[in-house]
């Protein structure tokens, strides 16, 4: 229930600092596990539980922040352009775009697609659902994406985009889940509406609780939401999620308890999905504090805790180690054979000699608001550090307020990442000097460097040294502890079948659950 | 009778009163929490200006007093305002919630107060036999566990095994009968949880009369040990009882957020723990206002029944 | 079949150590406190047994307990073998030391919070009902409507305002309970302040705080006692209860309620990990109002 | 004529526990009841009276069992018969008549559903008829307003009418039997008259038999045809009323009617400045003036009595005196100075100088105090006596009132007897030493024989400590002995005051009288002759 009653901080950052995953998903299946991969049939009443959802939740994009919305708006929306399960990009709304410069883009709009209320989609919607993210009134939390943004016209049923300097990226950032086509009257979206052309339609919602929908007939996408009716219910407390799907009161639940993988398995009353990403929990130091100053101190903390450890009784095995890399395997350059950190006790010590010390005192502040199972690791790491001549006080801090109080502003505590497409964001992002959600306030001169000259550099060979460099320093001289890459684990009933690649962008299939999966 | 009605007139003015306490408390304490409603909603990408649209926008700007006369006002006029973060008006917000909480409340109250007062009766007429003492054990057993382990055990044996829902799905369409069914688990849960209380105290209160000489009387007389129990101990025995049942009651209404939280059923604790950790603090504060009103409201009825039920109140000589 | 096993395991269990108990208490008890035994109802001498190996096991807990208490000492849930006779926990520490330290954690902070909560209200209560007048009035007013605020939902707000150090969660919710043991001890005492001893106290000149302590608060015990008994139980369920909310006691400290929560998803499926820290909480509880049934039924001189 | 035998008891044993051990309340006693025939039992406190009067139900209390001997009632083995049995003949052929009508009588139901539900129950009636008979009932009861008054709840009606409407309600299935136990013992003299008559008379038109419980000889000897003495659950003697008032053969009997035997000459009146004056106190709660405009002196060595029944305003005037309740106007002169009206005002020496001694000594001691403090906190606190200083004083104290120091001194009031009770009550007001004492009813709790030694030694402490007392009562007898002056109040005013010989002698006022000839003589025809002699009854 600590996550239930105070849900939100988690993933919510998670989500926003999350990106889009670029590269190809990974599916991992149990031993044993056969998924049905029939063609897929239409019909039947999904009922998804999950396990996020307020009262306070509602229809405007710029403050959709969690799971439950971002499905909820999956299954009602379409976007200009959607995450296929492979990471590539499709278009959606966007029939096609393209840009001869990087800084002028056009976006041809797909035509006879209506909204839910039978009005056709046209191009000027589309600019009034992006333009209800720009502008000094916005409140919108993807404001930022168009600060680059100097203008956005219609050009017959075309859009063109036009920025203040080429970004070649700028495709992905429109996949963003907060930009759905909004039907827009006099160039303003209605942000309480819950009108989309997506394939389903809102039949009954209760924030907080549950929502109803139906699909929608006309949808233009013939081979997608193959339900009649998909329920989505909000269950925040884990064992009450197990139980709604063990006793068939839904289909499918998200966040499994890792203590119940093992049993629900054993049941074989469900399939679980676990999905590997790029999402990883890291454990920030404040390189502005003493004693984490001193580089060798950090060393000597990333030598003194086992890994495997975490991943085996944090994360019960559905995830990998880390080696202090937010760059993970998923990444075009991620860096696989760095010289691999282990628990070292001696080496931690030796590590804390360097630094003048025979004993290291720190306070380290965990919420399970950071991540599910937050203060579970700091105790182990807490446990492990002992020997090497480290106490670590584990500081359990309320979940409610976590992230405004204690995470960048306490000099040790517990983080998570949705882990970033490409790496350049990740590590403008986190790691680049003065960034805003550089929570660890490192600064190093060569990593800045490098990762401007990266940026520019056409060559692959020099840019993969270069990248690979820059996970070396985050790695051995950063201030981030980052032990593991988490996977996405779901539990499914029997009855659900889901395609053969399922998306590792987001959770729940990127969020597509609704339209992806069916009954077999 | 005007004794009565001059009773409940004093008690509703202390209860307004009582009120305004609360408002100023939780109003004050809602202050004192970090961050505030335009921060829980923008998260972690609240830059400075998004913050300071939002928060031009949600009205907290305005110094603390300000916002609570501004708040009392309105609720002075009847208005309870709307909520921050959604713009629904707090009554539609909190309208469907306070009938679910009622309900959910009404169902375990007509299940566990006639449980616990026949077993408190019962226990009382065979007191220190085995039946007393086992009932005192499993009673005192129950209130020890934790309400979600009891909900967790509960549904272990009588959802998995496919008696009864392990949750609660209701909307509009959802029948009286269906609501029933759907709501045993929870109502079971919260019975467990309460009947030890009211059973325990219908006992003492019981028992506490056997020594009574116009007990002893009536047993002179001739009656049945229950006619005893029925007719002379429990009819003196009402205040305590009905006070006791009114706490109980005055919890089931206030106090089930755990039990709301497992069998996901959409109450007004979640809604108040929602809006604690949202900050949106309208909806904080009608539901506490909720909350004491049922406390006082109930608090009330059980002294206009103690009362009313004791001849010595209601006709003077 | 098994709950037959069980039960009839639990009610050997339950004569055995009650009967024993009796047997020590009559043996080695003063020879002025012996009649008090003599008399003494099973249910209470077990109860009082299963105090002291409480309050021992919570003493002697760093004597007793095989591991230290967050030691990680193998793999996660391993199965009940030596030599972690109650298997481990989803860490990998030892079970059976958990619980151990858990009694000296949990029995220790609700006996606080508890002592502290009667020491507050019962006197404040006692204080109201003898001076009356708007003293008592305005208490009166303010304790109600405390008390008109969910116990839980408050709780939830101070601790997120005062931190969730071991001390604040005492102060709260000692502070919480101390409002019901105020409508306790006060309504008692209203009964005890209009009796002739307290009239004789009075005219004789005492002071506000002998008439406390010495007239009221001794004739008041026996409710208060009973109360206790009670609140005492309601404490660990509060503690639990915050603990969800991540705003119980620190880990790795062990406590019985984070333990219950902890392990709580095990029970979907059966498993019997979570009932030894629930156990744990619900013998005591029973053990302890045993005891106080019996004290109360010893004050109240109800021959029967 | 030979009656025939209703009810026989033969070697009857009943035991009471008292933790673990069982003793003996009764310890083998005989007895034999003919129909219509009325037996007295009496004794003191402790004597197995009522436990007796309850075993002739089969009934034994909570806490009690019979554990021998036979009763036999109209052909049934009570002992041997079922439960279901016994309980069929309770309120059917036997009744019960309790001390306390105020409660015994269920709060919570009117006085005719109490009254119709044993016909009912047992079939006697239906309810129509009972209703109509409990009004028939009530009328022979002599009760005002017989056709309404069933309808009323029990705090409704005066606790002499209570008693009559109990026993109406003893008579409502016509019983063979009825147990009387102490009805009127809780009632005011004058009151005590009606209920008694009305008693008699009832018995005496049914016919009934009667077992009529008491420790007031002179009450017994109006009601009941024999007279059994019990002692210590042991029967001392038995024999027809008249003969037992004429030649009692035991000691023990004699000893019983030898009641009042202590009286001190009253001293005479005394001059100089009185220690408590009261001054024209009127006082009272709320809007109702309790007292109107009271006045009398008390002086040093001497003892007043004050006379009267409930609601007269005796305690009330104890309550201005120490300070417990201003007086409205008025005022208390101490040694002629005036005392400020509410005790909070008064200096801790004000206070030391009235001490009072309570009615209930069970209430009027903390009962979780040991002995030592209870008698040794007024010294401590007054005279700041500490340590071995306080210690002998506490000693001496227990010793003035006759009770062996070293035994009682850490005891609690709970391990002592009732008469002790009181006994500590005046050594923590003489701890104090104060020039004054008010007795509130301190007596009559308290069984005669116990009183009397509490009459006596409060009359040597006088003498010894020169202490002034306020001796409040209902009890003439008590006046009697101790007095030297006696105010009667009523309604909150002084109808009479003046020396006791004078005023026993010759009552000025028709309120006194009446108060005087309704305290029961022991004489058989007593009753009768003040019934005639107030014309209300033949």
């Amino acid at each position: 229930m600590t996550n239930a009653m105070f849900p939100r901080g988690m993933t919510r950052r998670g989500v926003l600092k999350g990106g889009m995953a670029l590269t190809a998903a990974g599916l991992i299946l149990p031993a044993g596990m056969a998924m049905a991969q029939a063609e897929p049939k239409k019909g039947g009443v999904f009922r998804v539980g999950i396990g996020h959802g307020s009262t306070t939740d509602g229809y405007d994009p710029g403050l959709w922040d969690q799971l439950y919305v971002q499905t909820f708006a999956a299954a009602r929306h379409n976007q200009l352009i959607e995450i296929a399960a492979d990471g590539s990009l499709v278009g959606e709304i966007a029939e096609s775009w393209s840009s001869s410069d990087g800084a002028n883009w056009v976006f041809k709009i797909r035509d006879g697609v209506t909204f839910h209320s039978g009005k056709p989609v046209t191009v000027d919607d589309v600019i009034a659902s992006l333009n209800h993210h720009r502008g000094e009134a916005s409140t919108s939390a993807v404001k930022p994406y168009f600060d680059a943004v100097t203008d956005i016209k219609a050009d017959g049923t075309n859009l063109v985009v036009t920025l203040n300097a080429p970004n070649a990226d700028f495709p992905y950032l429109m996949s963003d889940y907060h930009l759905p086509v909004m039907p827009g009257t006099d160039g303003k979206i209605d942000p309480t509406s819950p009108d989309g052309c997506g394939g389903y339609i809102v039949e009954s919602y209760e924030p907080g609780v549950q929502a109803t929908l139906k699909r929608n007939p006309d949808y233009w996408k013939s081979d997608r939401a193959h339900f009649d009716q998909i329920v989505l219910l909000t269950i925040l407390d884990p064992a009450a999620r197990l139980n709604a799907l063990m006793t068939n009161e839904v289909d499918v639940i998200d966040q499994v308890d890792p203590a119940s993988i093992g049993l629900l398995e054993s049941r074989g009353v469900a399939n679980i999905l676990s999905i590997s990403g790029n999402a990883h929990y890291v454990f920030p130091m404040d390189a502005r504090a003493a004693p984490f100053t001193d580089n060798n101190v950090r060393l000597a903390l990333k030598y003194a805790f086992d890994r495997q450890e975490l991943v085996d009784k944090i994360l019960a095995g559905h995830g990998s180690v880390s080696n202090d890399n937010p760059i993970g395997p998923a990444n075009r350059y991620f860096f696989a054979d760095m010289e691999a950190k282990t628990y070292d006790p001696d080496k931690a010590k030796s590590y804390l000699k360097k630094a003048g010390m025979d004993k290291l005192e720190v306070t380290l502040s965990a919420a399970n608001a950071a991540f599910a199972g937050a203060v579970d690791a700091a105790v182990l790491m807490s446990e492990k550090a002992a020997p090497a001549g480290i106490t670590i006080t584990v500081d359990r801090v309320p979940d409610d307020g976590y992230w405004d109080n204690v995470w960048m502003k306490k000099p040790f505590c517990a983080s998570y990442w949705g882990g970033r497409p490409v790496e350049d964001q990740m590590f403008t992002t986190a790691y680049q000097t003065g960034a805003a959600w550089n929570e660890s306030f490192w600064s190093n001169a060569e990593f800045d460097k490098l990762l401007v000259a990266a940026r520019s550099e056409l060559d692959e060979a020099k840019r993969k040294d270069m990248y690979q460099e820059m996970q070396r320093l985050v790695s051995f001289e950063g201030s981030t502890i980052i032990p593991m890459y988490n996977n996405y684990v779901m539990a499914l009933s029997k009855a659900l079948a889901t395609p053969e690649k399922v998306a590792n962008n987001w959770n729940l299939d990127g969020f597509r659950c609704v339209e992806r999966w069916w009954f077999a | 009778m005007n004794e009565i009605w001059r009773m409940i007139g004093r008690r509703l003015l202390l209860g307004l009163l009582t009120l305004f306490v609360i408002s100023v408390v939780i109003f004050g304490a809602t202050e004192l929490l970090p961050g505030d409603l335009a921060r829980e909603l923008l998260g972690q990408s609240a830059t400075p200006e998004t913050l300071a649209a939002l928060r031009e926008q949600l009205g907290l700007n305005d110094p603390a007093p300000i916002r609570y006369l501004n708040w009392l006002w309105g609720v002075l006029h009847g208005d309870f305002g709307v909520s921050m973060a959604t713009k629904k008006p707090i009554a539609e917000l909190v309208g469907g919630r306070l009938g679910n909480t009622l309900f959910l409340a009404l169902y375990a109250a007509a299940l566990s107060v006639p449980l616990s007062l026949m077993l408190g009766v019962l226990a009382a007429l065979w007191r220190n036999s085995v039946f007393d003492r086992m009932s005192n054990a499993l009673a005192l057993t129950s209130i020890s566990f934790p309400e979600f382990f009891v909900a967790y055990i509960l549904i272990l044996w009588l959802a998995q095994t496919g008696l009864f829902p392990s949750m609660v799905r209701i909307t509009a369409s959802t029948t009286f009968s269906e609501r029933i069914y759907m709501g045993f688990l929870p109502a079971l849960t919260l019975t467990l949880v309460v009947t030890a209380h009211m059973m325990r105290m219908t006992r003492a209160a019981i028992i506490n009369l056997l020594a009574s000489p116009y007990i002893e009387m009536a047993r002179l007389k001739g009656m049945s040990p229950l006619r005893v129990v029925l007719r002379h101990a429990v009819p003196n025995a009402l205040a305590p009882i009905i006070n006791v049942v009114a706490l109980n009651l005055a919890y089931l209404i206030t106090g089930v957020v755990v039990v709301e939280v497992v069998f996901v059923y959409p109450g007004l604790g979640q809604l108040m723990v929602d809006a604690v950790t949202n900050r949106d603090i309208p909806v904080v504060q009608a539901i506490a206002l909720i909350f004491a009103s049922a406390y006082v409201l109930l608090n009330l009825v059980a002294d206009v029944l103690s009362t009313i039920t004791n001849p010595r109140l209601m006709h003077r000589r | 079949m098994q709950v037959l096993v069980v039960l009839a395991v639990a009610l050997v269990a339950f004569f055995g150590v009650a009967l024993v108990s009796r047997a020590a208490l009559r043996t080695f008890a003063p020879a002025h406190q012996k009649p008090t035994f003599r008399d003494m109802p099973l249910t209470a001498s077990f109860g009082i047994a299963v105090i002291l190996i409480y309050v021992l096991v919570a003493v002697f807990a760093p004597l007793l307990a095989p591991f230290k208490e967050s030691e990680v000492v193998g793999a996660q849930y391993l199965p009940w073998a030596a030599p972690y006779y109650l298997g481990t926990d989803k860490l990998g520490r030892d079970m059976l030391t958990r619980l151990i330290y858990g009694a000296r954690n949990t029995v220790g902070i609700a006996f606080a919070t508890t002592a502290l909560a009667f020491t507050v209200g019962s006197i404040l209560g006692i204080w109201a009902a003898l001076v009356g007048g708007w003293l008592d009035q305005w208490l009166s007013r303010f304790v109600d409507a405390l008390m008109a605020i969910p116990a839980l939902i408050f709780s939830l707000l101070l601790l997120t305002i005062f931190g969730t150090s071991v001390l604040s969660l005492i102060l709260v919710i000692a502070s919480v309970d101390a409002t019901r043991v105020y409508r306790l001890a006060r309504s008692v005492a209203q009964g005890i302040v209009v009796m002739d001893y307290i009239e004789a106290a009075r005219l004789r000149g005492e002071g506000k705080w002998r008439l406390i302590r010495r007239e009221i608060l001794p004739n008041a015990m026996a409710p208060l006692v009973a109360e206790f008994g009670l609140r005492f139980c309601f404490v660990f369920l509060s503690i639990s209860a915050l603990s969800f909310l991540g705003l119980g006691i620190k880990p790795p400290t062990a406590d019985w309620g984070s333990m219950v929560r902890e392990n709580a998803t095990l029970i979907t499926f059966g498993d019997i990990t979570p009932l030894l820290p629930a156990g744990a909480i619900a013998l005591l509880t029973v053990a302890v109002n045993f005891v106080v049934d019996w004290q109360l039924h010893r004050a109240s001189g109800l021959k029967e | 004529m030979e009656k025939q035998v209703l009810l026989t008891i033969r070697d009857l044993k009943i035991e009471g526990r008292s933790g673990d051990a069982w003793h003996q309340i009764v310890k083998g006693v005989d007895l034999t009841l003919h129909k219509g025939e009325v037996l007295g039992l009496i004794g003191e406190s402790g004597a197995g009276k009522s436990t007796l009067g309850l075993a002739a139900m089969g009934y034994a209390r909570d806490g009690c069992r019979i554990s021998g001997g036979s009763i036999d009632f109209d052909g049934i083995d009570l002992r041997a018969a079922p439960e279901a049995d016994r309980r069929a003949l309770r309120g059917k052929r036997i009744a019960y008549v309790a001390q306390s009508a105020a409660a015994s009588f269920n709060p919570a139901h009117k006085l005719i559903d109490q009254y119709c539900e044993g016909p009912v129950v047992h079939g006697v009636m239906p309810r129509e008829k009972a209703e109509a008979d409990a009004v028939e009932l009530y009328r022979r009861m002599r009760l005002p307003n017989p056709d309404e008054i069933g309808f009323r709840y029990p705090h409704q009606v005066s606790g002499g009418q209570l008693q009559r409407a109990m026993t109406a309600m003893a008579m409502s299935c016509r019983p063979d039997l009825i147990i009387f136990d102490e009805p009127t013992t809780a009632l005011d003299v004058t009151t005590q008259i009606e209920v008694l008559a009305a008693i008699r008379d009832i018995v005496r038109q049914f016919g009934t038999a009667a077992i009529y419980i008491t420790h007031d000889l002179a009450v017994v000897a109006q009601m009941a045809d024999r007279i059994k003495v019990l002692l210590r659950g042991d029967e001392v003697e038995e024999s027809d009323t008249r003969s037992m008032l004429a030649a009692p053969r035991e000691d023990y009997t004699r000893s019983l009617w030898a009641v009042r035997s202590f009286a001190r000459p009253a001293l005479p009146a005394a001059t100089g400045t009185p220690v408590v004056s009261v001054r024209n106190v009127t006082a009272g709660y709320g809007a109702v003036d309790v007292l109107k405009d009271v006045s009398f002196d008390i002086h040093a060595r001497r003892t007043v009595a004050v006379v009267g029944e409930s609601g007269s305003g005796k305690s009330t005037t104890a309550r201005v005196i120490t300070g417990l309740l201003p007086p409205r106007k008025g005022e208390i002169l101490f040694n002629g100075k005036p005392l400020p009206p509410s005790f909070k005002a008064r200096s801790r020496e004000e206070l030391r100088q009235c001490q009072m001694i309570y009615q209930m000594a069970d209430t009027a001691l903390n009962p979780k105090l040991r002995l030592r403090e209870l008698i040794g906190r007024p010294a401590e606190m007054y005279l700041g006596l500490k340590g071995r200083a306080l210690e002998t004083r506490i000693r001496d104290l227990l010793a003035l009132i006759e009770l062996e120091p070293d035994k009682y001194i850490d005891r609690l009031p709970s391990e002592l007897s009732g008469g002790q009770k009181q006994r500590i009550g005046i050594a923590r007001a003489l701890a104090a030493e104060p020039q004054m004492i008010i007795c509130d009813e301190v007596t009559s709790a308290l069984d005669q024989i116990v009183q009397e030694g509490i009459l006596k030694l409060l009359d040597r402490l006088q003498g010894e400590l020169n202490l002034a007392y306020m001796f409040i009562t209902h009890d003439l007898a008590t006046v009697k002995s101790i007095a030297d002056e006696v105010v009667v109040m009523q309604h909150g005013q002084v109808v009479e005051r003046g020396p006791k010989a004078e005023l026993f002698a010759a009552p000025k006022e028709d309120y006194t009288n009446l108060l005087l000839s309704s305290v029961p003589e022991m004489d058989l025809d007593w009753l009768n002759r003040l019934l005639a002699a107030r014309g209300e009854h033949a």
